[in-house]
This record gives C-alpha cells, structure tokens and sequence, in this order.
C-alpha cells in the first residue's frame, strides 16, 4: 500500500447496539481519544450504509476502515472493499446480544471493543503477498501403482505437466500382479477386468506425463511452487507439488505361522493367490494338483494388537473375489471364508451376497490352528463347537496391508532425536473414551499402540529443520487426523493418497489419487500467488522475521507444525513462505517479539491489550483478558450473543489466529496493566486434538505450565491466567465458564499491579 | 383381475368362492355370517365346484410336496370354469395354499408343466390366469367400509373389541403386489376399520393383533401352545375387551375353546367370547342373531355382545 | 490437439452439504467460479445437525466454520439457498441449468437480529431437530446458519402473525409476497452433491417406531445430545424425559434387508459407538447394549471399537432383533435370538435407537436431468459422461472423511470439464 | 440325483446342504442366510425348539445332517410367516422347514415317525385323499389313536368337553363325511403328481 494509511470508522446502531449503548459516546472514543473520523449508520450493512463508506473510499479520504457493528463472522461479503483494509469490531454478538442495554459495563466494554479494534487499525496493514521468483506448475507425482498412475493421469488432464516417479522397474505397482478388480461401479455384484494395464498405457502415451522407473526421491528441498527434487540416478527437477503414492506391502507373512504359514507349503497369502489367478493357473505348491477345497482365512494379522491393529479393509473383498473366481473357473471347487466380523461396507454388500448365491461358503470364527494335513481348526462362533476343517487342499491367508510411509528397501537413516520428532505418536488412537463412571470395575485402559519407528528410508527425503518424514500416524499411515479436511497433513503442498494413508481398495484408491491431485494443483495455483491455503485460505500475509533481533533460540523452527521454517548456515530461521499456512505458532513462540505478520503481531496484541481502559480498584470492576481461538471459541462466544446468553461484561475478548500464536509475553503485558485475569481459549489438544494447525493450542498449553513461577515471582496468584479447552459447541457452556472465572478472581481481589 | 373403478352400492361384485374345509365344520358360523352379510355390501359368490382340501400347511409332510400342492391345482381348475373372475377364499390357510400354487404355476414353468401333467391325468388344466385374493383384502381393496356402513341399522355402541388379526391372513402375501398390499405386517389396522364400522371400539393398542395362535399345532398338541394363546387373553381383557374380533376360523376355534385349559394351567379366569367380524356386521345390520349372525354357534357367552346391538 | 475453452467456466454443485461446499471450495480456491444450489435455508446439510464425528468425538460445526469462513472470503463461491434444479440442457462446457427457488420470505437485507421471532407467536415443528421440537413460525435456521439470515415458514403465511412478523422488521427484509420462481445458469460442469436422508423407520414396522416413543432413529439421537438440540444436550427419553439407563442401539435398521434399503449403510456401527459413547459420558450407572450382524469397523476405525469393547457397561450382541414389542409400561421391549449362545431375549430398554441407514436424496427426488444411477437410486454417471460427477454420499453409502474425499475429487473432475485441458 | 439326501463324511462336507440347496422348494435362498438371527427371534413356538431356524440353517451348511433332520424344530413351526415376511435376504424360512420335515418323514428319521404332527398329518392327509376333504371330526379321532388304543381314549377324553360343545353348537357335524363328488378324479390327479414327484427324485410320502 503506497498511499497513507488513512482509517474510517464507521458505527452502526442496528440490531440492538443502538439501544444498548449510545452512538454519541461511542463516537465521542473515537474522534477525543483517536481522532478518527467517524459515521454513525442505522443500519450500515444496509444499502444506504454501505454506500457511506464507499462513497469516503472512492473520494480518498479512507482507505482503512473500522467498521463498529456485528461480528467479523458475519456480512464479510458486504464490508468487502476493494484495495482497503477492513476491521471488524464485534459490537453486537459480544456485546449487545450477550449484556443488558444501558448498563454502564456494557458501555465501557464496547467503548474498550473500538479502542482495541482502532489500536489493530494503527498496528496493522493491509498485507501484500510474497510473490518471490519463478514458480513451477509441474506435479510431481511419487509411486507408479494404481494410485500414482491416476494421479500423474488426473493431473495431465486437468493440464498440468507431470513428473511420475516409480521405485521399481515397471509401472503398476501391487495391481499390475492383479488378475482381476473388485467391483467398484455397478454392477456391483460382478468381477471387474484390471484396467491397470490400460492405465499405464493411457499414462506413458501422454506428453504432459514424464515417467522416471527404477528411480526414487533422493533429496527434497523448497517448498511449494519450488520443490528442489533430486533423484537416485544424479537428476533433478523443480516441482511444484508432491503427490505421494506410494501404496503398501502385505503383511509379513512368516510371522502368521500360527496360521500355518510355513507349515505346508500349500498355506499361502491372497498376494500369492492373486499371482495363482493371474498366471491362470491355480496348482498346490505341494503337489501340483488343482485344489478341490479351499478355506480363506480372514484377518490373517489384521485386527490383532500383536500384529496389524487395524483392519486392512480390503481383505473379506478379495477373498470373496478369489472364492468367486475359484467357483467359476471350476463350480466344483469348494471355497470356506472363515471370519470374523464380514466387512463388505456400502454397496459391496452386493459382492457378498453375489458370493453367498455362488456357493461360498461363510463360517463365523476365530481360526484356532492350521496343520500340516491343512486340517483347519475354527471356533465355529455360530455352531458354538470347535469345528476341524478337514480335507482342504490350499489354504488363503488374507493377509493385511501395510504402508509405504518408507522406502523399506533402503537403509535407515540415522538421525537425530528431533528429527524423528514427527514419527512419534501424537495421538493414541485406543486413549479411552470419556465417561461419567462405571456402575462395577473400570476396566484397565487399552495400552497404547507401541512408539516403534518404521524402519526404512524417508520417501521424499524431506530436508527440512523438522526432519526428512512424512509425519505419520499411530499405525504408521501419513494420514491425516482431520475428519473434515483428510488431505490436509502437516507438510504443505505433499499430499498422500491411496492405501499410504488408509486401507482401501482400487476404487477409493483411484478416487484418493484425483482429490490429492486437486489439492496439489490448487497448492501449485496458490503458491504462485502467494496466497495461503487451508484452514487460512485466501490469507496474503506471511511472517517476517527481523534477524537483526533474533537470538538463534530456534523455538519458531522447532514448534512450527508445518515445518515452515528452516534454519540457514548461519543458524538463523529461514522461513519457506510457501510452506506457511499462517497459524502464528512461530510468533507466539518467539521470545523477543521478533515475528510479525503485516496485519498480526504481538506488538499490535499487546497494544491492543494496553488500550483497554483499567478502571482503578476501588471501581470494583475487574478485566479480564479473553485470547480466543477465532476458529471455535470466538464463533462460540458470538453464538452465546446469537442465543442472548449473558456473560459478564468485565471480559475483554480478542480473537487469535491460533493459541498457538499466542506469546506468553502477552500475558504478562496484561497483567502488569492491571488485567485481573487471562483466559485462554483453546481447542482441545493431545489425543484426538481438534486444533486447526495440529499443535498450538497444546504448544500453548505447555508454555503456560511454566507460567505459574513467573506469576509466583511476581506474587500472583498462578489460576490468575487460565487456558480452558472450547469447542465450537460450547456457545452454553462458554459463558457459564466466564462467569465462574470471574468469580474466581474476585476472591483473589484486584490484580495489585492496577495502576502502576 | 378384476379392477375396482368406482365403488357403488348398487354394483354387485362377482367372485368365485372357494370355501374350505373348515366352513363344514368347526368354522360354521364364518361361513353363515359371511353368507349373511354379502348381499348388503354387494358381493356375490360363485363357488367352486366339486371343491376339495387344500392340503393346508402340513399335509405335504406326509403326501409330498407335489401331491398336496396337486389339490390346489385342481380346485383351481374347477375355479377356472366358474369365470375370469377373482377366486376369493377366507381361510388364510386355503388362501395361502391355493395362491401359493397359483403363483407358482405362474412364475415357474417346470412346475406349470409339472402340474398339469398331474391334472391331465384326471382329465384338467390350468393355465395359471386367476388371481387369488383373500376377502379382507377384498373389502379394503375392492368394497370399502362406505359400503359397509350403509347398512349399519344397530350400531353396536359401548361394545369394545380386540381386533386379532392372527398370522396367515396376512402373512406371507399381505405387503406383496399379488398379495394386494393392503395393510402391514406388524401393525395392521384393517381389522379395527372392519369393527369400528359397526359402532363398536375397537382397541387400537391391542399388542396382540398379529400374534400367532399355534396354529395347527395348537390342534395337535396344545400344551406347547397354550402360553401364546394366553398372551392374546391376557393383553385383550387387560384392555378392557368384551370380545376379541377374528377373520380366521382357525384362530376363532383355537382362542376360544382353549380358554379352559389355559385357565387351568395358568391359574387364570378367562371368558371372553371370541366372534368374526362377520357375525358383528350381521348384528349391526341389525339382522337376526342365530339365524344370520350364527351367535349361538360361539362357545363362550355372547350375550353382551347381541344386546350392544341396538 | 489444442485446448478449446468451454463456454463456460463455471462449475454447478447441486447440494450444499459438506460434500458439496467442499467441492465447490476445493474448485473455487483453485481459481474456478462455482455456484452452490442448496434446497434448504441454510449450507451444511446433515452435518449440521450431528452432534460429534465418530472416531475422534469432534464438533461437525468446526470444520463447517473453517468452510463457512472460506466461502466468506472468496468472492468465487455464489450460493443460492432454497434452490433446485429443475431442469437441465445441453452438454459439457455448455449446460443451461433452470434452477427453481422456493420462498424463504426474508430478503437478503434480512441482518438477523430476530425482532421477526421475537414478534411470532406461531410456532412450527422444527426441521433442524427432525422436528423433536418447535420453533417460532420466524426462525434462524440454527445458530449457525450460512447464510445467516432468517425464514418464515410457509405455515405462517396469510395469518396474522404473518402482518406481526412484517411489521417487526425494521429493515424492511421480509416479503410475505415471495413466490416460487425460476432462473437459468449457464454452466460447464454440474457435480451431485445431494447427499442423503434417513431411511423412514415407520416402514421397518417390527420396530414400532410410531408405536413407542423411546424408540427414535439415530439422526434423532444426534439432535438429543447436540448441546443446541431440543434437550440442550442432554440425552432423555422422549416419553417421561427422564434420563435413559438401559439403551439398546440397533444396527441394519434398514440396511442390509432386501424389504428396506438392500446395501450396507457403512456409517451405523461407527455412529452407534459413538452413541454410546455419548451415554456413557453422560450417565454413570448407564449400560448400553448394541445389536448388530457383523461390527463393520473398516480400516483404523477399528481403534474405536476396541476402545467400546473394553468398556464393561457397553455390550455387543450379535444378533438382528426381530422386533420391538411394547412393554407393560409401554416402553420398548427389544426381543430376538442371541446368535452367539442361541439365548431368546426379551430385554426391556429405556431408550432404543434404531441405526437407520442412508438413503440418497436422489433415490426420492430424482435428479432433474439424464444422469447414469445404480440400482439404488446413487448417483453414478456414466462413464463417457464427460461433464456430471457425483460427490459424496450422492455416490454412495460413505462416511463424512470418504465424502470430503470424493468431493475433492469431483472437484478435479469438474475443473477438468470447465479447463479444456483434458483429452 | 438320489432320492435320498447325501450324509456327509465330515463337517462343512457340503453335500448334504448342496441337495438341500437343490431339493428343498426355497432351499436354494438359505445360501443367502447371513445369520442374524431374526427368524429364530421373530419364531411364535421358538422356545419350544433346539436350535431354531437360523442355526439350523448352519447346519445344514456344516452338514450335520442327523442332527439337522431329528431336530425337533423342523416339526415346532406354527406356520406363521413372521420368519418369511422378515427374514432381510428374503429366504423362504418357514417353506424351507416343512420341506425339511418332508424329507425326515421319508428318510425315516425316528423322531419324525413319533412326532404328533406326523400323525396328525398323516389322518389329515388320508382324509384329503379319500373324501377330497378334511373332516375335522376323523382326522382328530385318528389322530388320537394314532399312538395306540388307550392313549387315544385318554386324548379323546381330554379333548371330550370341547368335541361334545363342538357337537352340541353344530360346528362338528354327525353323519356320513362331506366329499366331493369326483373322488376318482382328485385319487388320479394325486397319483400322477407322486408319479411325477418320484420321477425327479423327491419320493411320494410314506405309503
């Protein structure tokens, strides 16, 4: 912005906020204490209002405007400006809906709303993007199996160049050992033909489509628009996203010899079957001989603590496809599937009623043991007898998946502890449930899955300050922990698709690889622009860092939950803009105040703090200071005020970004200005976390625990600041909670520093 | 098929009857009633002729299963010569012997084939063109309550009944096309229409209506089945019922002469009178209580039931 | 081959649930214009109305702020509530949709401070809690709402409260003459996005859902704990209101049975974990019950069950109960056959929530255009359809990650249609 | 194709539910049994059988056929449908039972020759075949000797009350048995269709 920040303010008097404070006074704060021009409107998102302020806009007398009416969460399309920067103080939900009309309190908190408000105006600007260089538009696509294959396909055709990397010799990874597909369109009771063959060709025909065999990722630097990739054969290339699709492995099977793996050579896994079919020719290890009877083993290390936790979600699917093969290649050949719980979900209930008409089958129970004879021992749960199986001839074991979050064919890395930091579990998925209690005995908590390190070599190589991995899951997938936005990981611009980040068959794998495709064209799109993606999408701001103050603490490096920032030879952070997704946790985590967006800093928070008016402590009007997470409490709050609940009009609320961005030098700026309390509102943290940028609201919680000394030294009572976990469902609870905090306090008497 | 258009209560509606064995004996009083009452609402019967058992549901056990379905087959025969209209019966079972078969041989051509091999060697065919009906079905779908009401003369006011509906009237067919989809499985509320047409109140929540009664095996061997008729007893009288209400002959029987045994072995008083909803269409149309409406052929006292008629 | 552009650009989401705003949002900050249809008042759809998400027991609401933010600030996305399709020409690149609008009576000036409720006696079962409750004839939708802007329910209209609720606006927003109208968009791409319904439980009449009032569906359950639902968050039994200690949750309500919905709905056995959970949260002493033929826990959902599984106050029972009778005290009394120790049960419940399953929308309102369909009424276009694709549950019997997913993708799917990049 | 069903060797030997998938009218829907156990809970006499129907179907599946064809929930069905109309595969439960007793009739199996239905339908059925009609009154007269002299005169007796209302209110009538006039007619149609019957295998009843 070239011209002179010149700010309006602008008041509306609609929807109560008339009646529950007068304009005059309020326009009195800003002309004495700011002197801002100011308009006073009946309703300023009406036509005739909106026409106010554009009218001083287009006349050059504003370029900056206040707007003192509703929500910032509310009528954004209509206080959109060109070129001009808007803020939002939030007059109505916070504090007209939510405190009595004409109470003196509910004055002063609106007068103290606009001051922070026009303090954010003077400490803020309208942030320009960092638009830095060349950026390259080709997708870089990791892993030439069905997944990989669709992606670098999708990608072409939504046009954009691709670079297909595979680390075997030939494309089509586990599928191209396929015979045939489950169904995946309808019908859905009928084996589908495996169109991989027809991928891989539709792929190595296309132009846009480069493809790299027998390579893998040797080196990954930059950042979204400029990933620096090199490779295994001594090439390189400059990418503009990452797709990483690299699939999975079966289960070891050696370790399933309980199964009989090992015991009679004519025990073998569904990956070894599928070979059979495809060869087209099924044949006993043994002896040659076509099977007559053939008993599939479900859950052959899937769902067991001591093997595969999980379910691997495919398998009852491909068993049933293999019996129904079997059936139809000879109707005279038996087929058992033995299981435990039968998962076909969705439409695949087809598939198995297909199989149930077809003459497979179904025996519920657990498989006690398998012997050399192939005699099958079952639990028959539903027989409730121990059932031998006798005269089978090929036993299947429907082994699981296991990810390819590593490269498993080349060597661990040896690397240090904080570089292994994003492969450690964050989250137990087994952490019990909440309850109210247990009627008898609690039962012992599940134990948490082992923190083993995957062994192998990281995919991409990533070199980063926070390590070369992927950051996986519990269960070792580079999934997601989001249910609403499953794409979104915490390394921007690599998006993981296809069974690497779930168990799922060909179909859903198919599918994963477009969206992940569209995610890494919109990073691509985006990253030219410099405009932020998800959860901030559309934001141009981006941290700056003043080096000439920074100490080299490194705590910005470290606690980013992108691994945005680099540090350079010199040690000093290096922040890859693009890599940004504009959290703040760097800011907050800065000790000396040296991180700042164009338009969110801690000296504006701070200054934001200051410009509350402290009333004396005979006033008997406390404040407290609310830093509130803008994505859950702070919607919440306003909701408290859309549903007229009441809370104490003592409370000064200011929205963050995330808790994460919050400096604890904030807190102390509060407190020595006479704030009687902090409240910090935050999503939930640790397991199950609900926080948008995966780690601030526990990265806040955890500097806070070392808060209390500091209060102690300054002899303060430690519950005087408070971080509590909000939802966005807690519009009830929210004010019930601000109302017992205040009470707190009271006992503690006024903050002693008031005044000083 | 005959489709109904219009409902008028001067149309009289023509239906090949096939009785049933039960209408010769421990159903006589279905079968006077029923006869009674289908001239006021327009329906008239032509049986079938020379007809025979229809096997029921156990006969197969012991005459195989073509033999048995063999007696249908020749009664629809019979049926076929009366006329291309609808063959009506009101037994469940007979309706569910005979139009199972009747849409088997429409749906499976060995069996068709199968079949009128058998009838060919007593000199018949049938090609499978009838369609079987049950006649509650025929009065929801085809006749209507209007037609009914019109001619209720003696309401039978204060009186409240417990429709039971019982299981084969309309289990398996009732939800089916064929079958006419004239009410639910679970929660059928003809019934109550047919006995809050007379003036009567019928007990809605009544938690019985589609309970089974045994069945054959009551007749065979009652005491495996005496506790679900006690259900049906206990459920009707706790509701306040002055007589339970039935279209099926064999659930008539069953619930009414068992109240004895079932008093003995429950230690229970029951009496309650057991009556279709034929004999309470006869009261209401306010026509004679023997002669039309066969009331002194129930075996538990039904006076209450004759003086609501007023 | 050269790249041709398509008349136009822009992309056409049918539904605004969160498949459909996802869709639009993936398309939009990708830099394609896209228009949202959605047919009730506000965008979110069924998620809207859960209360949590199953595994990790979050609020839906969150991640519909973080979308409802994001369509905030991007000038691409265009929403029209209240709208359908009523009829589609032409091809891919070049589609002219006639979208039908029904009238909402509050014009887009409408600022919702709620003098119009405030002035409306009237009250009106309310659609947001499956109407468990009511609300005045004047509502915003839920507190929420996207857009955030008031209805008047059609009930209202020629009343006299209807002349109250008009006077009490002192922005002039409402418009007591609204009529249904029609207007045309051109498009180059349409995606389905029209999501589900549950599956109507008075048709599983076993189950005696109109019979018994402690027996309610599971989209009902969702609405009893929802801290802005029709108790305020507390699970009670809709009959006395007292608090429910014995529930039963009854799994393939629907689903899996060729006399009701033939396919598996994928999302009950997680759903109705996660109901049990929410009792247990609740109420100490509560035992919790759950019926079911097979536990379809797919993939890392796995966890959860086995978190349920150790609680000794929930039970799993394998078995479909064949019905519901009513109790002496005209509670629920759920009876079958325990298919693991061949016991017959007859268990009486305070609370019983049948698993309804899933029904696409479009399998009752079919989709006003050519457009390829299962056997169930799914959406599944045509493989040489070119320029329709179907996202989430519109596709499918899928769980809200799967939906996200599948939007993402028809997302790209539809950017190809409107680039011209694709060959 | 035997007229005999197949014993099978071993468990899960699919022989035997393989003929019955093929011989028994519906049998070949129990293949889409999945087991959830709502015809055995829906069941009116459930209580009275010993494994009821949806385990029963198990095994079959597991070929236990002796078990299968003396259980006694083959002769407990009341025919009510409630299995049939809710049964979510559709498989025809109850048909498939009365079949199955059909079969243990005629590969007599002890336990069916004993069973009072068996009896019952055998007077019911020698009433169909000789009069074309069932009288009620000579079935159950029949029936109750059915296990010897003096039983029958103790069940006769039990009954007694009931038979003399039944009597004395005209719904038991006294005199010769109703027929019907074409009695050879129904006697070839009925012969033919054993005939037939054995001719695919199913055998024609107990002579």
């Amino acid at each position: 912005m070239s011209a002179a920040k010149s700010t309006g303010v602008y008041l509306c008097s609609g929807c109560g906020i008339g009646e529950a404070v007068t304009m005059g006074e309020l326009e009195k704060v800003v002309t004495k204490e700011f002197k801002k021009p100011v308009k006073s409107h009946a309703c300023l998102c009406g036509d005739e209002g909106l026409a106010v302020i554009k009218a001083d806009i287009e006349a050059g007398t504003v370029n900056q405007v206040v707007v003192g009416a509703c929500s910032p969460r509310t009528m954004t399309d209509r206080f959109r400006f060109p070129a001009t920067q808007v803020l939002r103080s939030n007059l109505r939900e916070q504090v007209a809906w939510s405190h009595p009309a004409g109470d003196e309190d509910t004055r002063m908190m609106a007068e103290d709303n606009l001051r922070m408000s026009l303090t954010e105006a003077a400490k803020s600007t309208l942030p320009e993007p960092k638009i830095d260089g060349e950026y390259s538009s080709v997708v870089m696509v990791v892993g030439g199996g069905t997944a990989g294959l669709t992606a670098a396909h999708e990608a072409a055709q939504a046009g954009h160049e691709v670079l297909l990397v595979e680390r075997a010799a030939k494309l089509g990874g586990n599928a191209a050992n396929w015979s045939k597909r489950m169904p995946h369109r309808p019908p859905y009771r009928a084996i589908q033909g495996n169109d991989i063959d027809t991928l891989i060709a539709t792929v190595t025909a296309d132009s846009r489509v480069k493809v790299k065999t027998g390579c893998t990722v040797a080196k990954t630097s930059g950042m979204p628009g400029k990933f620096a990739v090199e490779f295994s054969d001594g090439s390189g290339a400059t990418v503009g996203a990452i797709v990483v699709a690299t699939g999975w492995r079966p289960y070891d099977p050696t370790k399933l010899g309980h199964l009989g793996y090992g015991v009679s050579p004519d025990v073998v896994t569904n990956v070894q079957m599928e070979g059979m079919l495809s060869g087209g020719k099924v044949a006993r290890k043994s002896d040659g001989k076509a099977p007559g009877v053939v008993a599939f083993v479900q859950c052959a290390g899937s769902r067991d603590p001591d093997h595969l936790p999980y379910c691997s979600s495919v398998c009852c699917g491909v068993s049933i496809k293999q019996a129904l093969q079997l059936r139809e290649a000879d109707p005279k050949v038996m087929t058992y599937i033995i299981y435990e719980e039968l998962r076909t979900p969705g439409v695949a209930e087809e598939f198995y009623r297909a199989a149930q008409e077809a003459g497979v089958i179904f025996m519920k129970g657990k498989v006690k043991s398998v012997d050399k004879a192939l005699t099958v021992v079952v639990d028959d749960a539903l027989l409730q007898q121990e059932v031998p199986l006798a005269g089978v001839d090929l036993v299947v074991l429907a082994t699981g998946m296991v990810p390819n979050s590593t490269n498993i064919d080349a060597p661990t890395p040896e690397l240090d502890e904080e570089k292994l930091r994003v492969l450690h579990n964050d989250v137990n998925p087994l952490s019990p449930i909440k309850v109210a209690g247990y009627a008898g005995e609690a039962p012992a908590p599940l134990p948490a899955p082992p923190d083993t390190l995957p062994e192998g070599a990281p995919i991409l190589n990533l070199q980063y300050r926070q390590g070369p991995h992927l950051p996986m899951l519990a269960d070792g997938f580079a999934d997601s922990h989001y249910i609403c936005f499953p794409y979104e990981t915490r390394r921007t611009g690599i998006y993981t698709c296809g069974p690497v980040r779930r168990p799922m068959d060909m179909g859903e794998t198919a599918e994963d690889a477009t969206g992940a495709v569209m995610k890494a064209i919109q990073a691509i799109r985006n990253a030219g622009q410099g405009v932020a993606l998800h959860p901030r999408a559309g934001d141009l701001s981006y941290p700056m860092i003043n080096l000439n103050q920074c100490t080299k603490c490194r705590r910005c490096t470290v606690e980013c939950p992108f691994g945005a920032i680099d540090e350079n030879e010199a040690s000093y952070p290096q922040v890859n803009e693009t890599r940004c997704r504009r959290c703040g946790t760097c800011m907050g985590a800065c000790p000396v105040r040296t991180i700042s967006f164009a338009n969110y800093s801690v000296d504006m928070l701070g200054s934001m703090i200051k410009a509350v008016n402290i009333p004396d402590e005979f006033d008997e009007k406390p404040r407290i200071l609310i830093l509130a997470c803008e994505n859950d409490a702070y919607p919440a709050l306003d909701m408290a005020g859309i549903s007229r609940q009441q809370y104490s009009a003592f409370v000064r609320i200011i929205p963050v970004r995330c808790l994460g961005s919050v400096s604890l030098l904030l807190i102390s700026d509060a407190l020595s200005v006479g704030f009687d309390g902090v409240m910090l509102m935050g999503c939930k943290p640790g397991d199950d976390y609900q926080c948008h940028f995966v780690k601030g609201s526990g990265i806040s919680r955890e500097r806070l625990s070392k808060v209390g000394e500091t209060l102690k030294s300054m002899q303060l009572e430690s519950a005087r600041v408070t971080q509590v976990e909000a939802s966005i469902a807690d519009s009830a609870r929210l004010p019930k909670l601000i109302d017992a905090f205040v009470a707190e306090l009271d006992g503690f008497g006024p903050n002693p520093f008031k005044g000083f | 098929m005959v489709a109904p258009a219009g409902r008028s209560e001067t149309m009289t509606r023509k239906y090949t009857f096939y009785p049933g064995c039960a209408s010769q004996g421990t159903g006589a009083h279905l079968e006077t009633s029923l006869r009674a009452v289908l001239p006021k609402i327009g329906v008239e019967f032509q049986d079938v002729g020379d007809w025979n058992c229809c096997g029921a549901s156990i006969g197969h056990v012991q005459g195989g299963h073509l033999p048995t379905a063999a007696l249908s087959a020749r009664n629809l025969s019979h049926a076929a010569e009366a006329g291309p209209q609808d063959v009506v019966t009101h037994c469940p079972a007979c309706y569910l012997n005979t139009h199972y078969v009747n849409e088997t041989i429409r749906g499976n051509e060995s069996f068709k084939k199968d079949m009128n091999e058998a009838l060919q060697a007593g000199g018949r065919s049938y090609d499978g063109a009838l369609h079987v009906r049950h006649f509650c079905e025929v009065l929801v779908n085809d006749i209507g309550m209007d037609a009914v009401k019109a001619n209720v003369t003696k309401p039978l006011k204060g009186l409240k009944v417990a429709g039971y509906v019982g299981c084969q009237t309309l289990r398996p067919f009732a939800g089916t096309e064929r079958g006419g989809q004239y009410d639910t499985y679970e929660q059928p509320k003809f019934l109550d229409a047919f006995i809050e047409v007379t003036g009567a109140e019928p007990i809605r929540d009544f938690k019985f209506k589609t309970s089974c009664c045994g069945g054959a095996v009551s007749a065979i061997s009652p005491q495996k089945t005496l506790g679900l008729i006690e259900g049906i007893l206990k459920d009707a009288t706790e509701k306040g019922a002055d007589a339970i209400c039935t279209p099926c002959a064999l659930c008539q029987t069953n619930v009414e002469i068992y109240q004895d045994m079932v008093n003995q072995k429950f230690g229970t008083n029951y009496k309650i009178p057991v009556v279709f909803y034929t004999q309470l269409w006869a009261l209401s149309f306010g026509m004679d209580p023997k002669k039309d409406a066969a009331m002194h052929q129930c075996l538990t006292p039904t006076d209450k039931i004759v003086a609501a008629a007023k | 081959m050269t790249d041709q552009k398509p008349r136009s650009q822009t992309i056409l989401v049918v539904g605004g649930g969160i498949s459909g705003v996802t869709t639009a949002l993936e398309a939009a900050e990708a830099g394609y214009e896209v228009v949202i249809l959605e047919k009730a008042p506000t965008l979110g759809g069924r998620v809207a109305q859960l209360n949590r998400y199953f595994p990790k027991l979050c609020h839906p609401t969150c991640g519909l702020e973080i979308n409802f933010q994001r369509i905030r600030k991007n000038p691409r996305v265009k929403v029209f509530t209240m709208a359908t399709v009523a009829g589609v020409k032409g091809g891919r690149g070049d589609y002219t949709v006639t979208v039908k609008t029904t009238p909402r009576h509050v014009r887009p000036n409408c600022t919702a401070c709620g003098d119009c409720a405030k002035a409306c006696e009237t009250r009106v079962p309310n659609p947001f809690d499956y109407n468990m409750g009511e609300t005045t004839a004047a509502y915003l939708p839920h507190e929420m709402a996207f857009p955030m802007r008031y209805v008047v329910a059609p009930q209202v209209i020629g009343t006299p409260d209807a002349d109250k609720i008009k006077a009490s606006c002192k922005y002039d927003a409402i418009d007591l003459d609204e009529k249904e109208a029609t207007f045309e968009l051109g498009v180059g791409a349409i995606v389905w996005a029209t999501g589900w319904q549950p599956y109507d439980a008075n048709r599983i009449s076993p189950y005696r859902y109109a019979h018994i009032k402690d027996v309610i569906n599971n989209v009902e359950m969702e609405r009893l704990a929802s801290h802005n639902g029709p108790t305020h968050g507390r699970i009670l039994r809709p009959s006395d209101g007292k608090e429910p200690k014995k529930v039963a949750l009854i799994q393939c309500a629907g689903s899996r049975d060729y006399n009701h919905l033939a396919y598996c709905s994928r999302i009950c056995c997680l759903a109705s974990m996660k109901h049990a959970a929410y009792v247990r949260e609740q109420y100490a002493d509560a035992t919790v019950d759950i019926y079911y033929i097979d536990i379809r826990a797919h993939d890392k959902l796995e966890a959860f069950y086995r978190k349920l599984k150790v609680d000794p106050q929930v039970t799993f029972i394998k078995s479909k109960p064949a019905e519901i009778k009513i109790g002496p005290d005209g509670g629920p009394v759920v009876c079958g056959e325990n298919t693991l120790t061949r016991e017959l049960y007859q268990t009486p419940y305070d609370l019983v929530v049948l698993a309804t399953g899933m029904q696409p929308a479009s399998a009752v309102d079919r989709p006003a255009m050519e457009v390829g369909m299962d056997d169930y009424g799914f959406v599944v276009p045509a493989l040489d359809d070119d320029g329709v694709f179907a996202a989430g549950v519109a596709s499918g019997p899928i769980d809200v990650s799967m939906s996200v997913q599948s939007a993402t993708a028809a997302a790209l799917k539809a950017i190809q249609a409107v680039s011209g990049a694709a060959r | 194709m035997t007229s005999v069903s197949p014993t099978p060797t071993r468990k899960y030997d699919l022989s035997f539910a393989r003929w019955v998938y093929e011989n028994i009218d519906g049998g070949d829907r129990m293949a889409m049994c999945m087991q959830c156990g709502t015809c055995s809970g829906s069941c009116a006499l459930n209580t009275q059988m010993d494994y009821g129907p949806r385990k029963l179907f198990m095994m079959i599946r597991a070929g236990m056929k002796d078990e299968v064809l003396t259980s006694n929930t083959i002769w407990n069905c009341v025919s009510c449908y409630n299995c049939v109309v809710r049964c979510p595969r559709k498989v025809p439960v109850a048909y498939i039972l009365h079949d199955l007793a059909t079969v243990a009739v005629r590969e007599g199996y002890a336990q069916a020759r004993t069973e009072e239905t068996t009896k019952f339908a055998k007077a019911f059925i020698w009433s169909a075949r000789t009069f074309g009609r069932t009288d009620e009154r000579l079935v159950s007269v029949l029936f109750y000797f059915s296990e010897g002299i003096s039983a029958g005169f103790k069940k006769l007796m039990a009954f007694k009350g009931i038979a003399f209302n039944f009597v004395k209110v005209g719904r038991l009538h006294i005199g010769l048995p109703h027929m019907i006039k074409k009695r050879g007619e129904l006697k070839s149609i009925m012969a033919k269709a054993a005939e037939i019957e054995a001719r695919h295998g199913g055998a024609s009843g107990e002579k």
